[in-house]
C-alpha cells in the first residue's frame, strides 16, 4: 500500500478547557475524494483548521505524504502541497480576479520574495492564471475587484485561489454553501474538473453534492468521525441515520 | 531705504512669551531709531519669525529670509539656535560673496561664539555666560552663608556652559563650598519640576543656580513653592516672561539675578523705554540688548554711509555705543560687547530705588550691585577671519 | 493600486519621461526667489512619501515611526559627510546612497521586531519607538548632537565636474535625480511579486499565508525596501539643510509624513507627490503670508478625510474619469455653482480666521491688517460683517447647490460603472 | 398584523422591488420563496428600514416606513438577517443578552426558554459567539431577536448551513412561536420545509410577487413552480 | 525616607493624572475601536475652557461646567465628523482624530493666544495638605489624587450598571444588526465619545492648574498617554490603572536617581573612563533616561506581551 495522501491519528483540539476534536482517525488516499459530514459544530471546520495549520492541535499526529505536518505554519504546509479554502469567502478584495490568481500561483513558480523580478514579464504565472481563470469560468470578471464580486462570483474564486498553487491535497470547506441549485451544480462539475488526479476533501451540508462528488464520506460527530465509507454505506448506516441525516427523505425534495 | 531685519526666535510654545516680548521690544525701539533718524533717512523695521525654538527649523527659515531679501537677522533665545545660525551663515556667506548676511546675536550667550567658534558675520550684545558667571560668583564669594551649592539647568550648548563655568569659577573662588548636585534636564519639556525639587531639597543644598529660563525657570520655582524648598535661587533670567508671576511674594528676597542691565539702576536709565513699552504693551521692557544691537546698527549704518552688511559690520567693529548701560563697546578681536552687569534682588516695590515692578507683582528687582566691565572681562581665544584678509 | 496585466507601452514611456523633463525644467518654470529651496525640499519629501506609500499603501502597515528610517539615514549621512574615515572617500553625490543603507539596516533591526505584528499593535510599536529614538537623540549626544543637532558643509573634497554643491541649484539637481531613479524603483517595486504579495497581506494577511506566503516576511522585506529608500531622503535633506537634529526622527516627522501621504492620497502609487506638494505649500510657502497656516492645513485635511478619504488624486481620477466618459458636460455646470460657494465661503472664513488672529496675537501693533494690499480695521464691525455674509452666502448656496450637484454626480458614476461592468460582466 | 403595500425598494440606483404587496395575519406563519438573487431578502430589509425604499408598511395598523430600524424594532418587528450577524467578540449569552430591548426587560421568553431549546447554546455559553459553528451561529441568531420579545419574526434563511437534522429541530420551533401567537415570516430557498409549516406562500420573482396561496396551492400548481423555482 | 515618600507621592500624583486622561481614550477605544489622537486635545480644551469660566464663575462652577462642555464637543465631533466616516473604517477616523489635534492646537491658539493663560489654583486649595518632616505635599495634589479615585468608581458604576459597553462592542461589527435589536447605536456612540472627552476635559479642568495650561500641554502628555492605554491593556480600564500608575511613579523616581552603568561597575571596582569603549551609554544616569522609560516599557511590553498587561486582545 502506497503512503496516504493525508492521514490523522488520533487527533485532539481543545479551546480552554473544552475538547473539540476528541480523536479523530482519517485516512484520505491519494486520488481520493473525501467529503465530511457531520451536525453542526461537531468541529468539521475546526478539523480544517488544525490539517491547515491555522491552530496547533493538541496532541495526536498529521501526515501529508507520509510525513508529519503538526506543528507547521499554515504557509509551509500550503508549501507542501495542501491548500485549502475557507466557509466564509476569504479573498483579497482590492486587487482583481486575475490579481488575486496570479498571487495566488508565485510561490508555487518558485518566485517567492522576489523584488527584482518584473511580475508582468512572469509568463507562466501569467499563463497558470489565465488557465485558472478560464476553469472557474470567470474570464470576463478578471479586471473586477474581489470585493465587489456576487457571493456566487466569490465563491468560485474562493474555490480558484485554492486550486490555483497546484497543490495534490485540496481542502473545501462548505464549498456551495448559499448557492442555488444551478450554481452549486455548476460548482461541483468545477470541482470534479479541477480535482482529477488530486485528493480532496471537502466539508459539505448539500447532500447531493455530497453523494454527486465523494468516493467516501467521513462522518463527524463531536469531534470522533464515527463512520468512514463509501456513500451507499454510509447512508444505510444507522448511527449515522440518527446522529445526522435525520429526515433523509424531504431534503432530496428540495 | 528700508533696512530689514529678521528676527528669528521662537513666538509660539513654551518660550513664546520670551519671544514675543522681545520682538516687542525690537520693535519698539527700531521705531524709535526710525524716527529719531539714528541711521539718517533709513529706516528701520524688525520682521518676526517663528523658529518654534528649533535650530532646524531656523535654517530653514534662514533660507528663506535669505529669498526673500533680508541681510541682517537678530537672534538670541537659544544659544543651541544660534550657533546652527552661525554655522550657516559663515557658509553662506562663503558662497555667495556679494550677499553677505549679518548676524546680531542678542541673548544667545554660549562663550563658544565668542572664542573657538566666532566669526566675523556675528556680533554679541548681551554678556557670555561666563562673564555672567564671573561676575555672579564675584559677588558670592564672601557670602560665608552659601555652603552647598546646586546647579540645575537646560541640557544644550547654554545649560552646559553655566553648569561647567559654576563648577570651575566656584572652585577657583570658593574651594569649601560644596557641590550638592548638578542636574541638567531636557530644555522646554518638563512641566512638573517636583521631582527635582525633591532631589534639591534630599541634597541639603542651600543655593541653586540656575540658567533656566522663561517657562523652565517659572516651572521649577514654582515647584520650589509649593515643596516649600528654602533655598536662594541665583538665576540668569529671573527677569524674563512669566517668572516673575511665578516667584511672586515667594520669591522675595530669595531669587537673586545676574543680567546685562535692570531698569532700577542707580540712574533708572532707560526708564522712558520701559514706560513707553508698558503703555504699548501692558508688558515690561527688560532686554536692554535690542537697544545697543539697534542702536549700534544703526550708528555703523550711519558712519559707513552704507547699508552694506559688509561695511556696516567693519564699522561695527570696536566701535563705542552710548546705550542705556552707559557707554559700551563692540570689541574688535571676538565682536562681544563690552558693558557693565548688575546683581539683583527680588524684593517688594518701594517707589525709591526699586521703582518698577515686573508683571504688576508688586516686587522688582533691587539692584545690589554694578560690576564694571573690565571686571568681567574674561580672556578670549577667537582667531577672526575677515573678508578680504 | 489598481495595476493589471499590461504589456510594456508608449505611454509609460511618455509618463516617465515627461517626470524627467519636469524636473530638469522645474526651476527654469519656477525661477523666484525661494523657489530653488522650496523645490529642493520638496523632492527630498517626495522620496519619502514615496517610501512611506510603500509601507502604508502598498503593504497596508500604518507607522507612526517612519521617520525613524530616514532620520537615522540622514545621520549616518552627515557623519559620513564630516567624518575624514571612510566617509570621506563617498562624493557627496552618492552620500544619499549612505543614508539608504543606514536606513535599510535599521530597517533590518527595527522591523525584525515590529513586523512581527500588524495592524494597530503595529501602529503602536512605530509610535513607541520613534519616541523612543527621539528621547534618545537627547541623552547621546555624541552621535545625535542634543538639541542643536549636527552641521556639515556640503562643500567638501574635490569639485566633481564643476560640482561643488555650493550653490542651491547643483543640490537641486542632485536632489532630482534622485528622485527619479527612486521613484522608478519604487515603481518597479509595485510590479514585482513582491511588491503584488505585499498587497495582498494589506488585504487579506490570513489567507495569504494558505497560498505560500510568510505575511512576517512579506512585511518585513517591504518595510526594510521602505527604509533604504526613506534613508536617501534622509541624506538629501542632510546634504540639502546641511543639519541634522532630534527632529529627523521624531513623531512629528512621522505624522506629518502621514498626513501628506494621506492628503495625495495612500491608494495611489503617485499620491504622495501630490501630497507633497501640497503639504509644503502649505507648511513653507503659505506660512509666508499667515499665521493660520497651520489652521487652514488642519483644516484641509480634515475636510479632505472627511469627504475624499481615498485622497486628493482620488477626485483627480474620479473627475477624469467622468471626463474620460464624456459625461463632464453634464456635471461641470452645477460642479461650478457648488465650487463658487464653497470659494465664497470659503473667502468669508479666511477673512474671518486672519481678522481673528491679527485680533488676538497682533493687536498690539493696532488694529489694522493689511492684506492682499488691503488695509483692514479689525475693530470696526465692517469688516466682520462682510466675512460674515461671504461666509453665510457661501453656506447658504451650498446647501442650495450642494444636492442637485450630488445627484447628478452619482447618476453620472453609476453609469459609469454601469458601463464599465457592462464591459467587463 | 403586516401590511404591505406597493413596495419599492432601491439600492443607491439599482431599483430592485417593483412594487411589492403581501400581508401576514396574526399567529400565521408566511413563507417567501424565490430563486437567489429575486430580491426577498431586501424585501425583509426594506421592512426593517435598512433600504431605501417607498410605498406603504402597516405594521398593527401604524405606518413603519421612514423609521430607524431600531424604531422598528422597539414596535415588535424582528429580523434575522440572512448572513447570521452574530457578534463575534461577545459571548453566547452576552449576545442573548443584547437581543432584550431594555435591561432585563421580561418579555414571553428567559435566557432559559432559549437554552432549553437549543442546548447547545447553554454548553457554549461563555464562549465568544465568533468560536461557533456556522450552525450554532444560526440558532444563536434566531434566539437573539427572539429575546427582544417580537410580535412578528422574519427570519431571512434560517436553514442554510443547517445539519437536516437540527433543520427540522428549527422547523419545529417555529411551530411553536406560533402557538404562541407570534407571527413569522420565513424566506427560504428549501421548500419542503416552506410548504411544511407554513399557512400561506408568496412566490418572488424579479422583485415582484409572482405567486399567492396556500402551500397546496403551489404544490399543485407546476407551473409557477417551474418558471420561478426550480432550475 | 522623606525623599522617597514625597517622590512616590509624586510619582502617584501624577500617576493618577494621567490616568484621568487615559481612561477616556480607553474607553473610547475600546467600545468604539477608534485610537482618539486628539484625546490629549480635548485634555487642553478642558483646561482652557475651565481657565475661562473659573475668571468669571470661578473654579467650583468650572470644575463642573468644563468637563460638561468638552463632553459636548466631543459628541459634536462624534456626531458630524466621525459619524459619517464610520463606514470607511478605522483608518479615516484616526486620521480624522489626527487632523483634528492639529486644529484644536491652532483654535486654542487663535482663541487663548500662543503663551501660558495664568490659570491659577482656587486659593481654598492652595497651600500644603501637610508637612512631614520639611517637606510639604501641596493640598492640590491631594485633590488631584481624590477627583481621580472618585472618577474611577464613577466609570466602574456606570460600565457595570449598563449594557452601553456590549451594544458598542457589538455594533463594531455588526451595527444593522444591533439597531435591528432595538438599539439607537448612532446615539450611543455619540455619547459615548462624548463622555470619554469629559473624562479627558476633567483631567484637563485639574491638571490645567497644577502644571501649565498653555498650547502645547496636548504634545506633552499626548504620546504617554497612549503608552499608558498600550501598556495597560488596549480597553482594559483596570490595566489603564495600573499601567498610569507604574508609568507615573516609575519616572518620578527615575529623575531622582543619579545613579549609572559607570557608577555601578566603578562601584564594583572596574575603572572606566572616557575611553572604554561604550562610555556614552555607560555614563548615562538613571535620572538622564527618564525620558525614554516609558517608551522603552511600551516598546518592550508590545514585543514581550502585545496585549498588555491586563489586556485581553492584541
Ligand atoms: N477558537 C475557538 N475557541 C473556542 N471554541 C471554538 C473555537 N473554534 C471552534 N470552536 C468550537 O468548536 C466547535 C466546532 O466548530 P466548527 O466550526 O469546527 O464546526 P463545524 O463542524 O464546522 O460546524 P458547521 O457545520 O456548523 O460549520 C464549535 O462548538 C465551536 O464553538
Ligand atoms: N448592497 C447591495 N447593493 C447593490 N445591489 C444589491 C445589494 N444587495 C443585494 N443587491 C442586489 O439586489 C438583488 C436582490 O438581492 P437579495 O439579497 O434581496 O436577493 P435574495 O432573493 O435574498 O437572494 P439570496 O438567495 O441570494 O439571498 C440582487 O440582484 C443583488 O445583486
Ligand atoms: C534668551 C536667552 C535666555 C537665551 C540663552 N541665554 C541662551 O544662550 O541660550
Ligand atoms: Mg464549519
Ligand atoms: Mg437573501
Amino acid at each position: 500500500m502506497t503512503t496516504a495522501a493525508l492521514e490523522l491519528k488520533d487527533v485532539r483540539k481543545s479551546f480552554g478547557r473544552s475538547e473539540i476534536i476528541r480523536g479523530a482517525n482519517l485516512t484520505v488516499q491519494k486520488g481520493e475524494r473525501c467529503a465530511v459530514i457531520g451536525p453542526n459544530g461537531a468541529g468539521k471546520s475546526t478539523l480544517f483548521n488544525l490539517v491547515s495549520g491555522r491552530f496547533p492541535i493538541s496532541s495526536g499526529d498529521i501526515c501529508l505524504n507520509g510525513n508529519s505536518i503538526s506543528g507547521l505554519r499554515p504557509f509551509e504546509i500550503n508549501r507542501l502541497g495542501l491548500s485549502r479554502s475557507f466557509q466564509i469567502s476569504n479573498l483579497f478584495d482590492k486587487l482583481s480576479v486575475y490579481e488575486n490568481l496570479r498571487c495566488a500561483v508565485l510561490w508555487s513558480l518558485g518566485y517567492r520574495y522576489s523584488f527584482w523580478q518584473r511580475l508582468n514579464g512572469l509568463r507562466d504565472a501569467h499563463e497558470r492564471a489565465e488557465q485558472v481563470l478560464e476553469q472557474i469560468g470567470m474570464q470576463r470578471q478578471r479586471k473586477v475587484l474581489a470585493g465587489v464580486l456576487t457571493y456566487a462570483e466569490q465563491r468560485a474564486l474562493e474555490i480558484g485561489i485554492t486550486i490555483a498553487g497546484g497543490a495534490d491535497v485540496i481542502l473545501l470547506d462548505e464549498p456551495t454553501a448559499g448557492m442555488s441549485r444551478s450554481e452549486s451544480d455548476a460548482a461541483v462539475e468545477l470541482i470534479r474538473k479541477v480535482t482529477v488526479g488530486k485528493s480532496l476533501v471537502m466539508v459539505e451540508h448539500d447532500m447531493s453534492v455530497v453523494f454527486g462528488l465523494a468516493d467516501k464520506i467521513a462522518v463527524l460527530v463531536y469531534g470522533e468521525v464515527i463512520a468512514c465509507d463509501t456513500p451507499a454505506n454510509i447512508r444505510s448506516n444507522a448511527a449515522v441515520q440518527a446522529a445526522y441525516l435525520g429526515h433523509e427523505g424531504s431534503e432530496e425534495a428540495a | 531705504e528700508t533696512v530689514k531685519i529678521a528676527y528669528i526666535d521662537p513666538l509660539s510654545g513654551p518660550f513664546a512669551p520670551v519671544g514675543q516680548n522681545q520682538l516687542k521690544s525690537f520693535q519698539l525701539i527700531a521705531d524709535m531709531a526710525t524716527q529719531q533718524k539714528w541711521a539718517g533717512e533709513h529706516k528701520l523695521e524688525v520682521v518676526g519669525f517663528d523658529n518654534k525654538g528649533s535650530p532646524q527649523e531656523s535654517l530653514t527659515l534662514l533660507k528663506t529670509v535669505i529669498d526673500q531679501g533680508y541681510r541682517y537677522i537678530t537672534q538670541g533665545s537659544g544659544s543651541g539656535v544660534g550657533l546652527a545660525l552661525l554655522d550657516a551663515i559663515n557658509k553662506h556667506n562663503e558662497r555667495n560673496p556679494g550677499k553677505e548676511i549679518v548676524y546680531l546675536n542678542y541673548a544667545a550667550i554660549d562663550p563658544d561664539m565668542t572664542n573657538s567658534k566666532c566669526s566675523f558675520w556675528h556680533f554679541r550684545f548681551d554678556a557670555n555666560s561666563d562673564m555672567k558667571m564671573e561676575a555672579l560668583t564675584s559677588y558670592m564669594a564672601p557670602n560665608k552663608d552659601i555652603k552647598s551649592v546646586y546647579i540645575i539647568g537646560q541640557n544644550y550648548a547654554f545649560g552646559q556652559a553655566v553648569s561647567r563655568a559654576a563648577k570651575e569659577y566656584l572652585k577657583r573662588k570658593r574651594p569649601d563650598i560644596k557641590i550638592a548636585g548638578d542636574d541638567l534636564h531636557p530644555i522646554a519639556q518638563v512641566k512638573d519640576f517636583s521631582p527635582y525639587i525633591a532631589k534639591i531639597k534630599a541634597s541639603g543644598a542651600d543655593t541653586v543656580i540656575t540658567g533656566n529660563w522663561g517657562a523652565d525657570l517659572a516651572l521649577l520655582i514654582r515647584a520650589a513653592k509649593d515643596a516649600d524648598l528654602k533655598a536662594n535661587f541665583y538665576t540668569y533670567y529671573g527677569v524674563t516672561t512669566g517668572v516673575p508671576t511665578a516667584m511672586g511674594a515667594a520669591g522675595a528676597d530669595r531669587v537673586k539675578i545676574v543680567g546685562n542691565w535692570m531698569v532700577n539702576n542707580d540712574k533708572f536709565l532707560g526708564k522712558d523705554i520701559v514706560e513707553a513699552f508698558k503703555k504699548k504693551y501692558n508688558d515690561d521692557y527688560y532686554a536692554a540688548q535690542t537697544h545697543s544691537g539697534i542702536g549700534m546698527l544703526a550708528q555703523a549704518i550711519k558712519t559707513a554711509k552704507t547699508t552694506d552688511p559688509v561695511k556696516v559690520a567693519f564699522a561695527m567693529e570696536g566701535a563705542k555705543f552710548n546705550s542705556i548701560n552707559g557707554e559700551v563697546i563692540m570689541n574688535k578681536v571676538d565682536h562681544q560687547l563690552q558693558q557693565p552687569l548688575y546683581i539683583g534682588t527680588w524684593t517688594k516695590t518701594n517707589g525709591k530705588d526699586i521703582k518698577y515692578d515686573q508683571e504688576n507683582t508688586g516686587y522688582g528687582w533691587r539692584m545690589d550691585k554694578k560690576i564694571d566691565a573690565y571686571l568681567a572681562n574674561q580672556p578670549t581665544s577667537c582667531q577672526m577671519k575677515r573678508p578680504g584678509a | 493600486m489598481r495595476l493589471t496585466y499590461t504589456p510594456l507601452n508608449l505611454g509609460r514611456y511618455l509618463v516617465w519621461g515627461g517626470f524627467a523633463l519636469l524636473l530638469v525644467l522645474a526651476p527654469l518654470i519656477f525661477s523666484k526667489g525661494a523657489a530653488l529651496s522650496i523645490l529642493s525640499q520638496i523632492g527630498t519629501v517626495m522620496i519619502f512619501g514615496l517610501s512611506y506609500n510603500m509601507l502604508l499603501g502598498q503593504g497596508g502597515m500604518l507607522s507612526f515611526g517612519h521617520a525613524v528610517y530616514s532620520g537615522l539615514g540622514a545621520f549616518f549621512a552627515i557623519h559620513a559627510m564630516n567624518s575624514s574615515g571612510i566617509g570621506a572617500l563617498v562624493p557627496t553625490s552618492l552620500i544619499p546612497l549612505v543614508g539608504g543603507v543606514a536606513g535599510m539596516a535599521f530597517g533590518v533591526l527595527f522591523g525584525y521586531v515590529t513586523t512581527k505584528k500588524s495592524g494597530t499593535t503595529f501602529a503602536m510599536i512605530t509610535l513607541g519607538l520613534v519616541e523612543l529614538l527621539f528621547a534618545c537623540s537627547l541623552m547621546f549626544p555624541g552621535f545625535f548632537g542634543g538639541e542643536g543637532g549636527i552641521t556639515t558643509n556640503r562643500v567638501r573634497g574635490q569639485a566633481f565636474m564643476g560640482l561643488t554643491y555650493g550653490p542651491q541649484v547643483q543640490v537641486y539637481y542632485l536632489i532630482a535625480a534622485w528622485l527619479f531613479v527612486s521613484t522608478v524603483a519604487m515603481f518597479a517595486f509595485t510590479q514585482t511579486p513582491l511588491g503584488r504579495m505585499a498587497n495582498a497581506v494589506r488585504d487579506n494577511p490570513e489567507r495569504v499565508e494558505f497560498i505560500g506566503y510568510d505575511t512576517q516576511w512579506v512585511r518585513y522585506l517591504t518595510l526594510i525596501l521602505s527604509a533604504f529608500f526613506a534613508g536617501i531622503s534622509g541624506g538629501l535633506s542632510a546634504i540639502n539643510f546641511e543639519i541634522v537634529s532630534a527632529e529627523n526622527v521624531s513623531a512629528i516627522r512621522s505624522g506629518s509624513i502621514l498626513l501628506f501621504v494621506f492628503i495625495g492620497g495612500i491608494g495611489f502609487f503617485f499620491g504622495p507627490l501630490l501630497g507633497t506638494i501640497v503639504g509644503v505649500f502649505f507648511s513653507v510657502m503659505l506660512s509666508d503670508f499667515t499665521p493660520a497656516w497651520q489652521l487652514y492645513l488642519g483644516l484641509f485635511f480634515i475636510l479632505l478625510v472627511r469627504y475624499a478619504p481615498a485622497g486628493l488624486s482620488s477626485l483627480i481620477l474620479l473627475l477624469l474619469r467622468v471626463a474620460g466618459a464624456r459625461k463632464f458636460g453634464r456635471i461641470w455646470k452645477p460642479l461650478l455653482a457648488v465650487s463658487a460657494c464653497a470659494l465664497v465661503g470659503m473667502v468669508g472664513l479666511v477673512m474671518g480666521i486672519e481678522m481673528l488672529y491679527h485680533l488676538t496675537l497682533d493687536a498690539a501693533n493696532g488694529s489694522v491688517m493689511t492684506r492682499f494690499g488691503q488695509a483692514i480695521d479689525t475693530r470696526t464691525v465692517g469688516p466682520w460683517l462682510v466675512a460674515g455674509a461671504f461666509l453665510l452666502a457661501g453656506i447658504v448656496g451650498y446647501r442650495r447647490f450642494q444636492p442637485g450637484y450630488d445627484a447628478v454626480w452619482s447618476d453620472v458614476n453609476a453609469e459609469i460603472v454601469a458601463q464599465q461592468r457592462g464591459g467587463v460582466a | 398584523m403586516l401590511e404591505i403595500k406597493n413596495l419599492h425598494a432601491f439600492y443607491g440606483k439599482g431599483h430592485i422591488l417593483h412594487g411589492v404587496d403581501l400581508q401576514i395575519g396574526k399567529g400565521e406563519i408566511v413563507s417567501l420563496l424565490g430563486r437567489n438573487g429575486v430580491g426577498r431578502s431586501t424585501l425583509v430589509k426594506a421592512v426593517m428600514g435598512q433600504v431605501n425604499a417607498t410605498g406603504s408598511v402597516l405594521f398593527k395598523g401604524e405606518q413603519v416606513l421612514g423609521l430607524k430600524a431600531f424604531q422598528i424594532a422597539h414596535k415588535g418587528l424582528a429580523y434575522v438577517p440572512e448572513n447570521r450577524d452574530i457578534f463575534p467578540t461577545l459571548t453566547v449569552e452576552q449576545n442573548l443578552i443584547l437581543g432584550q430591548k431594555k435591561t432585563g426587560a421580561v418579555g414571553r421568553w428567559s435566557l432559559d426558554d432559549m437554552y432549553k431549546m437549543f442546548p447547545r447554546l447553554l454548553e457554549r455559553r461563555t464562549v465568544a459567539a465568533g468560536f461557533l459553528s456556522g450552525g450554532e451561529q444560526q440558532m444563536l441568531t434566531l434566539c437573539r431577536s427572539l429575546m427582544g420579545d417580537p410580535d412578528l419574526i422574519m427570519i431571512d434563511e434560517p436553514t442554510e448551513g443547517l445539519a437536516p437534522k437540527i433543520v427540522a429541530l428549527v422547523a419545529e420551533y417555529l411551530l411553536a412561536l406560533k402557538e404562541k401567537g407570534i407571527s413569522v415570516l420565513l424566506v427560504e430557498q428549501k421548500l419542503a420545509i416552506a410548504l411544511e409549516i407554513s399557512q400561506r406562500v408568496y412566490v418572488m420573482g424579479h422583485g415582484a410577487i409572482v405567486f399567492e396561496g396556500t402551500p397546496q396551492e403551489l404544490k399543485a400548481d407546476a407551473g409557477v413552480r417551474k418558471e420561478w423555482l426550480e432550475v | 525616607m522623606e525623599f522617597t515618600l514625597f517622590t512616590l507621592l509624586n510619582g502617584i500624583s501624577y500617576g493618577l493624572l494621567l490616568f484621568m486622561l487615559s481612561s477616556g481614550l480607553t474607553l473610547i477605544f475600546s467600545m468604539m475601536g477608534v485610537l482618539n489622537f486628539a484625546h490629549a486635545s480635548f485634555y487642553m480644551l478642558g483646561a482652557y475652557i475651565a481657565y475661562t469660566i473659573s475668571s468669571v464663575l470661578g473654579f467650583w462652577p468650572a470644575l463642573v461646567l468644563a468637563p460638561v462642555a468638552v463632553g459636548l464637543i466631543g459628541a459634536l465631533v462624534e456626531r458630524y465628523g466621525l459619524r459619517p466616516l464610520h463606514k470607511f473604517g478605522h483608518i479615516p477616523e484616526l486620521l480624522f482624530t489626527f487632523g483634528l489635534s492639529f486644529l484644536v492646537v491652532e483654535l486654542v491658539q487663535l482663541i487663548w493666544g500662543r503663551a501660558a493663560v495664568p490659570y491659577p489654583i482656587p486659593k481654598e486649595l492652595d497651600g500644603p495638605l501637610f508637612t512631614l518632616f520639611s517637606t510639604s505635599f501641596p493640598m492640590y495634589r491631594g485633590f488631584m489624587m481624590l477627583v481621580a479615585l472618585s472618577m474611577l468608581a464613577g466609570i466602574y458604576l456606570v460600565l457595570t450598571r449598563t449594557r452601553v459597553g456590549l451594544v458598542i462592542q457589538a455594533a463594531l461589527s455588526h451595527p444593522d444588526a444591533v439597531e435591528a435589536l432595538g438599539h439607537n447605536v448612532p446615539r450611543i456612540f455619540m455619547w459615548v465619545f462624548g463622555g470619554g472627552c469629559a473624562l479627558a476635559g476633567l483631567a484637563g479642568v485639574i491638571g490645567g492648574n497644577a502644571f501649565v495650561t498653555e498650547p502645547g500641554m496636548a504634545a506633552t502628555v499626548g504620546s504617554i498617554i497612549f503608552v499608558v492605554v498600550v501598556v495597560g491593556g488596549m480597553g482594559s480600564l483596570a490595566g489603564a490603572f495600573y499601567a498610569s500608575i507604574l508609568i507615573g511613579v516609575l519616572q518620578t523616581f527615575a529623575v531622582a536617581l543619579d545613579y549609572s552603568l559607570m557608577s555601578l561597575f566603578n562601584g564594583l571596582g572596574a575603572n572606566i573612563t572616557t575611553d572604554t569603549p561604550g562610555y556614552e551609554v555607560l555614563k548615562l544616569t538613571i535620572s538622564q533616561s527618564a525620558a525614554i522609560l516609558p517608551f522603552l516599557l511600551l516598546v518592550l511590553i508590545l514585543i514581550f506581551r502585545p496585549k498588555g498587561l491586563m489586556g485581553t486582545r492584541e
